[in-house]
């Protein structure tokens, strides 16, 4: 197939006002990479967004966007593919955007499993505001508001997915722009709603967060790519992976207690029991590396899709056709 | 069915039917107002209940209550006193006395008023007695006694035959009003399709009780109200909430799209919800969100995807949509969001009428952020207004506030059906192949409405959004163009009133007093103003529908009376509201704020107090 | 120790509005039952609700009571234990209240670890508004705002309150008061959010709906009371129980295969690990037993009281002692 | 330091520091305002940035001002029009030049006026030229090219050596005041007390810029700008936001209540929740949480507990708040809601200026919603309105609503630091012993305040709750009890006018004009109305702060002016309420909306026009 488009196609003629440096633009060129390779008219491609740094997005794709309200992007997108299943629907979101005030709607859009695509730039900070903690900072970060350290859990994005009956689950970083764009591409093609987590550096309030995992040099011992139906195998030599230890996940290192490939656990992501990938969604430097590509597609059916279906079911043997057979319906009367 | 003496012929006659919760009050009202209204009476409803769902049995707060204003004439409201009470137990007796006509006819089921149900009540031990009510036409039937014989050996279980009572008191009234039973009995059988068992118990009730009342022959006098002189056509009950789903069906049909409504489930707006989600049929989609913020979210994608986008709710659920509504202004989408209004503040009382929501629909949001407000004033015109709110959000492109109430909701009338060629197209301003490249805020000249790009449009992708911007979409913080377009926002719903009709004054051009009403409260008022007319008052109403804008003439009517008196059911809102815009006028006020209607004499005693005053 | 309550110190003189046969009754018996056990002054309990049938509850009882608005109880629990940590703080919530309007609350009073005991009337529909469905509603439910049946996937609540970093869990049915009294207790001694999912009928608009392992004649079989420390039994007969095989759990037969009670699963509610917490919360008749008794209960340093540590740490050192220090600490100047 | 010549002694002085985003202008002015004030100068400032983090560099957009007017005289406004103007790039001339008064002083980094920023920010070639400033003072100093020679031997990376020019801008403007540099070296040795390097750094370029300036003597006149004649005590420069968080913090010492806060962030409110997360000193708890509904209710939560509840956001926020503080409402529990008003309608212009949330605290909610609302004026009054705020609320068992702005929030001015004993106590109703049984709406006849009982008091178990409710709290749809408390309520609030202070009206007190003005706009009100009064008219101002209920002697006031102004940042919001309110009276109105403060040449100039219209 002969691609219609080049990412050029999707930049609109906005000027592009993230800091210097910021991830969001990586972000950005992955994702018009990925659109490319979709197949998908132009006309197709709606990007709804909330507020924050990253919701600033839909203004840089030439494409349909709507930038709306702090935390609603997940119910807007929600209205948006409900009422026109055709439609690819794209949610650009924060950490703060998602998971603080849009909560409720994440969840809720997750459990519906509507056909969206949710990237969630996942910088541990709200950015827009200025630097304050959000229900993704690590315990004990020092912010604007918590200028003696947070004292609260974070969540851990998959673990909440998955909790809500998230089908797609998957995690990037904003440097990997191969990763990010193949990413981008899988979630575009499953049918539900897909979460990516993007590990994004926010350089002014939470510079280098993701550095321990991210940065060149250590990044290919500390994170792991998984691929379905490939075994887990990680390192710069490839020289390591993971094996099911009773029920935990265990780091071995090929060659030593004479483990090979083949004793290494193969991802399946389309397991609909989410155990394993559950472990994986959760693991954490340094104990485990961490778990980037798609973690979890499982298919099912959507909601927007079911709702279609049971529409034109019902339509077929209904006998209210029109307004007037409605309005005649029932009891009437005639007065003479 | 039988002949009859001391038929007493009425022009109108008002009937209430009360008892527990679980005692069916609200199937026997409805079946009793069908029967009417097929006979080709007038009339109107209002069910009022408690609550919780199932309050606790023979007390006051748990009684349900069902009336029914029925007449030759014209009938517009579900009427202040009965005439007839039927009671189907002492707390119900409790609840209505001081409701109940001088001289009126009570019907009680004497079996259910033993000792402990006259003490839960709150009575001593005699509740006709002890509410002085020795002297009215009092019925004690011994409908509990009765209802088991007549299913003695009918195989069916003590709960189920007791059920039947209501039925048996409704075949009692039936006889009062001398009423054909053919459609109850229709009725049982399709409900009952799979249970004929059932569908024959009910039956059995309801004949046994028409004929008990024949037999003792104390129910005497019966009343005969002929049908009302009421326009030729097709006639239906309606109720506000079915009325306003049905409003935006139609609306929908006349623009060529398809409905959306996102909502989350509130009383007394539920019922909106319910009916369009059962209209699958006609291509609805009903999604039933997480909250209010999602349901008005969901469905301002959906408007954004190009459909007729609604959302309803009453109150509280207004106050969680207002960040919402306040993103359709500055996007300028076209939705409904309609209010069943019902008593506050906060949760306030929630199965109860009031009116005191309209600042909150006028002024609830951040910023300078106008909405067009419209308010229906019957539960048949609810349709009318529901197809005029979403007319003008599609024409406009702009969000309307819909305004009703629990009143209009859960209240019935016979409605005259219309015709769907009879009603005006509705032409959404789409954008056109030659407005490439499309600019989001660009406005027509008249309406200065902006026009409709729907995603999948090839060409027209643009973005748009909650901040400030240019007429090309670009976000900007230019202090001048900022000024713009608050004032291009503003203009543009002032210029809703070009396509308004007129306010019509309801009795003479000019007068003493102007009666002043807005939305549910207009069948009290055109009642009560009525009278006062007959009675020789120069007096007159206006009632409002549209609220913002407000139609063009209202300086023109307001300087021919002597005095303007303002009512509605909260403690000045809508007076409050008109001093805004029309300061020269001064305001008299009537106000309630009770979670009931108005009563005819609260605004009949008032004003003929005032016109004294003058 | 003697009690210095009995359960009717608990009743309040208001008349209870529930319908009859409601499940609403039974959990307000177990709930002043457990109170009486908890040795704590009657003027430290608090209940905050929402808005449902259920959230009448604080009506009913004699303790400190907020009925508030519709799915806010997590947050106002949250600020009023945060407040006083030294209450004992009771939030009563529905199905909707706590999973539809109030999801974002729910899922962040849990993630940060607020001691407050959430008690969720699951019934499986909105019953103050007669009848809608819920997030738990079983797919296909015809209610009244899905007269064709729902298209909805629902929600797990241990699924969710897991994924939420949830640390207690435990379920119950309303009917039985031991089992959920004994609930009650442990919940309230629990230092942390903790989750009692309690199975309730509703008698008008959703009748039976966990009749088929509710039911007296075969919740023994349909059922696992899980006790911390004992093997997974459950039947009639003692006669069943839960294996691991592999990676899943899997009913068995005593006796059978010759499995005895020593080759079933010991129940761990402490393990921090959720994975076979999780498969148990998750586990649905008629493949599995339905999981009762505390799931999951893992200590962890509450919210209230590391705030409470962090003010004192600081107060130890500050050099400002009172708003007299604050105004004039910094620069300022004199003028004479 | 040095002798100068031609030094102009001036009244006041308005200086503009104005570059990119990433230059560091917040800092430079704040240093520089920070010593006018050590040194006596009255003053106030006003910080102007966009609302993207990093906008491009270089563009107009990406524009970062801080204005700072000082003077020997009382200063009340940051001032319209700027003598001195900073600019560190070419974006800067463009986004200010109509700014400067004409002949004023222009510093410009020319080494920054490279062909690449000059096209950026839509220049052609010389941006002074095109804007036809060349008769104005233009000091083009080639700061970055100075800076790098000051610093090259000293080991910095090149970036950190351009961070310095903003220092050495601002040794120039020092130079030019005749200031001292102590105050500025002493902050960056203790900024940077383990990076000494970076504090010798900033030193040196602040140095090398205040000899530059010494050297090309260039910058004459220089100005002399005596200290201010105000009265004796300590002072401290303090912006609004603190102010608030401050007033809070006192009023909790002063009713012997511990504060919690619960809030979520929102530009421009987030200031006070910072503050007070860093008042864990003082024992306060904040609480951050997941977003503005559960920002109000955790709050709501702990004033049930028996703190001082303060929740705090901007426009966006407040329409999230709204259902709960009709519940607060019901409840009667105290607790401050503080709205820092931004541009509107929706996301608006978030780091913007404006007046348009006033009918939104007034009404914005379901039902009869009566809550005290309050507005602060000046940077440092905020603290005292914050702390009556607090009083009403705690006093009078109500929530209460705290209208601040953006341009208050981060403005600063001098403030004469209040003793805490000079202020008065606090006293909450908690309900004592002798209340057992205790009735939760019972009421004191005077304030209509119920009392407080706090969960943990042995035998005051009760239930409150959102539904109507009788005196007992126990749930109530009875008619007239519903409408005797939605009076009580209102009536609670309008009593709380027995306790606020009169309108004071600054000038005669008859006359031609009232300038009639609420919160925030005070001080170019004030300003221009003193102009005004300079000048001989007979015009007055009188500015509110507490807007429900409003002051007694309203109408005594305004009945004793021709003509009565109602300015505001908004399209006459407060003026239609004040029709509400006191219909009697006719009003003017001035309004802008463009996200910034009025000027004072707006004000005088309408002003004028009407007295001839007289
Ligand atoms: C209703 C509302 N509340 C609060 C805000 C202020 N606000 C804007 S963005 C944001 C958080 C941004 O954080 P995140 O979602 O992580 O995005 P980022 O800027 O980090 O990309 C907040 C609190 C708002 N605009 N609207
Ligand atoms: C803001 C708001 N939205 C909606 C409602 C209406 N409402 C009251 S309770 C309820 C749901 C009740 O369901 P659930 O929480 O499961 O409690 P149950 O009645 O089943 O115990 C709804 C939708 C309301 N009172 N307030
Ligand atoms: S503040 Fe952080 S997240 Fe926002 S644009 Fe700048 S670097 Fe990116
Ligand atoms: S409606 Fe259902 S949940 Fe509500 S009180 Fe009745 S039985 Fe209980
Ligand atoms: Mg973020
Ligand atoms: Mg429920």
């Amino acid at each position: 197939m002969v691609n219609k488009y080049t990412p050029k196609d999707f930049k609109s003629d906005q000027e592009v006002r993230w800091c210097p440096g910021c991830g969001d633009h990586a972000v950005l060129n992955s994702v018009q990479k990925a659109l490319v390779e979709l197949g998908i008219p132009k006309e197709q491609f709606t990007f709804i967004s909330g507020i924050g740094c990253s919701s600033r997005f839909p203004y840089y794709m030439d494409t349909y966007g709507f930038h709306s309200i702090h935390g609603r992007a997940s119910a807007i997108a929600s209205g948006v593919k409900t009422a026109n299943p055709e439609l690819s629907v794209w949610q650009i979101t924060g950490d703060g955007d998602a998971l603080a005030i849009g909560g409720n709607h994440f969840i809720h859009a997750i459990r519906r499993n509507i056909d969206i695509n949710i990237i969630l730039f996942n910088n541990e900070i709200y950015g827009l505001t200025k630097g304050q903690y959000s229900p993704t900072s690590t315990k004990g970060l020092v912010t604007k508001t918590s200028p003696f350290g947070t004292v609260e859990e974070p969540f851990s994005v998959g673990e909440l997915v998955i909790g809500a009956k998230g089908k797609f689950f998957a995690r990037t970083i904003d440097t990997n722009l191969a990763l990010s764009t193949q990413i981008y591409i899988e979630a575009a093609k499953h049918k539900g709603t897909s979460v990516i987590e993007v590990l994004q550096n926010c350089v002014i309030f939470n510079d280098g967060i993701h550095d321990t995992i991210a940065d060149k040099e250590v990044r290919d011992d500390r994170t792991l790519i998984l691929k379905h139906g490939q075994p887990m195998i990680f390192g710069k030599g490839n020289d390591k992976g993971l094996i099911l230890d009773g029920l935990k996940l265990k780091v071995v290192k090929l060659g030593e207690n004479s483990i090979t490939e083949k004793n290494l656990l193969v991802h399946d992501a389309l397991e609909a029991n989410p155990g394993i990938q559950y472990m994986l969604a959760n693991m954490k430097y340094p104990e485990y590396p961490v778990a980037l590509g798609v973690i979890r597609s499982v298919p099912g059916p959507t909601y927007e899709r079911s709702v279609e279906e049971q529409i034109s079911e019902i339509q077929k043997t209904a006998k209210i056709k029109c307004m007037d057979d409605l309005l005649m319906s029932g009891s009437v009367w005639e007065v003479e | 069915m039988s002949k009859k003496s001391g038929v007493i012929e009425r022009e109108e006659v008002v009937i209430r039917f009360s008892g527990d919760s679980g005692d069916g009050m609200q199937l026997t009202g409805t079946l009793f107002s069908d029967t009417a209204a097929l006979f080709g009476n007038d009339l109107s409803t209002f069910p009022d209940y408690p609550a919780e769902i199932r309050a606790p049995q023979g007390t006051v707060g748990g009684v349900s209550g069902f009336q029914v204003h029925l007449g030759h004439s014209e009938i517009n409201t579900p009427g202040d006193y009965s005439d007839v009470l039927v009671a189907m137990n002492p707390a119900a007796i409790k609840a209505n006395a001081k409701w109940i006509k001088t001289g009126g006819t009570i019907i009680y089921d004497e079996g259910n008023f033993t000792e402990k149900n006259i003490e839960k009540a709150g009575y001593e031990k005699d509740p006709i007695k002890e509410e002085k009510l020795d002297s009215y036409n009092i019925i004690a039937a011994p409908i509990s006694s009765m209802v088991k014989e007549a299913l003695k050996d009918f195989g069916l279980d003590p709960k189920s035959v007791l059920r039947t009572k209501n039925m048996f008191a409704l075949g009692m009234v039936y006889w009062l009003f001398d009423r054909k039973l053919d459609y109850t009995e229709d009725y049982f059988e399709k409900k009952f399709k799979n249970k004929p068992g059932m569908a024959e118990a009910n039956k059995i009730a309801l004949r046994a009780g028409y004929y008990y009342a024949e037999t003792i022959e104390a129910l005497s006098p019966t009343y005969k109200i002929l049908p009302a002189q009421i326009a030729k056509g097709t006639y239906r009950n309606i109720c506000g909430n079915t009325a306003t789903a049905w409003g935006f069906v139609a609306a929908a049909e006349k623009a060529g799209l398809k409905i959306f409504i996102g909502s989350y489930p509130i009383t007394p707006a539920t019922g909106i919800l319910e009916e369009l989600a059962a209209r699958k049929d006609l291509g609805v989609i009903s999604f039933q969100a997480e909250d209010e913020i999602a349901g008005i979210c969901t469905s301002l994608g959906a408007s954004f995807a190009g459909k007729l986008a609604i959302t309803s709710t009453s109150g509280p659920g207004m106050a969680l949509k207002s960040e919402a509504i306040g993103l359709a202004v500055m996007a300028e989408l076209p939705i409904v969001i309609v209010n069943v209004q019902r008593g506050g503040p906060s949760t306030g009382l929630p199965t109860k009428t009031e009116q005191a929501d309209l600042m909150q629909a006028l002024f609830g949001r951040n910023g300078e952020c106008p909405a067009v407000v419209i308010a229906s004033s019957t539960p048949s015109d609810c349709f009318h207004f529901a197809f005029e709110a979403a007319r003008i959000a599609l024409e406009h492109m702009t969000p309307v506030l819909l305004l009703s109430d629990s009143y209009l909701a859960n209240g019935t009338e016979p409605w005259r059906i219309p015709k769907m060629k009879d009603l005006p197209k509705i032409n959404p301003p789409f954008a056109d192949r030659n407005e490439i490249p499309f600019l989001p805020y660009k406005r027509d000249n008249e309406r200065l409405a902006r026009s409709w790009a729907v995603p999948g449009t090839p060409g027209m992708e643009h973005r748009i959004g909650g901040l400030e911007k240019t007429e090309k979409g670009t976000v900007s913080y230019v202090p001048e163009n900022h000024e713009l377009m608050v004032k291009l926002r503003a203009e543009k719903i002032e210029r809703v009133v070009n396509e308004i009709p007129d306010l019509v004054v309801q009795g003479v051009d000019s007068g003493d007093i102007l009666v002043v009403g807005w939305g549910g409260s207009y069948g009290y008022l055109i009642t009560a103003v009525r009278e006062l007319q007959a009675a020789g008052h120069k007096i007159s109403l206006v009632n409002f529908n549209y609220i913002y804008p407000l139609p063009k003439n209202v300086k023109d009517v307001f300087r021919r009376f002597n005095k303007i008196v303002v009512c509605e059911l909260n403690l000045g809102q809508f007076a409050d509201y008109l001093r805004i815009k029309h300061q020269e006028f001064t305001y008299e006020q009537i106000n309630k704020v009770q979670g009931i209607p108005f009563t005819i004499n609260d605004i009949k005693d008032k004003c003929i107090k005032m016109l004294g005053d003058e």
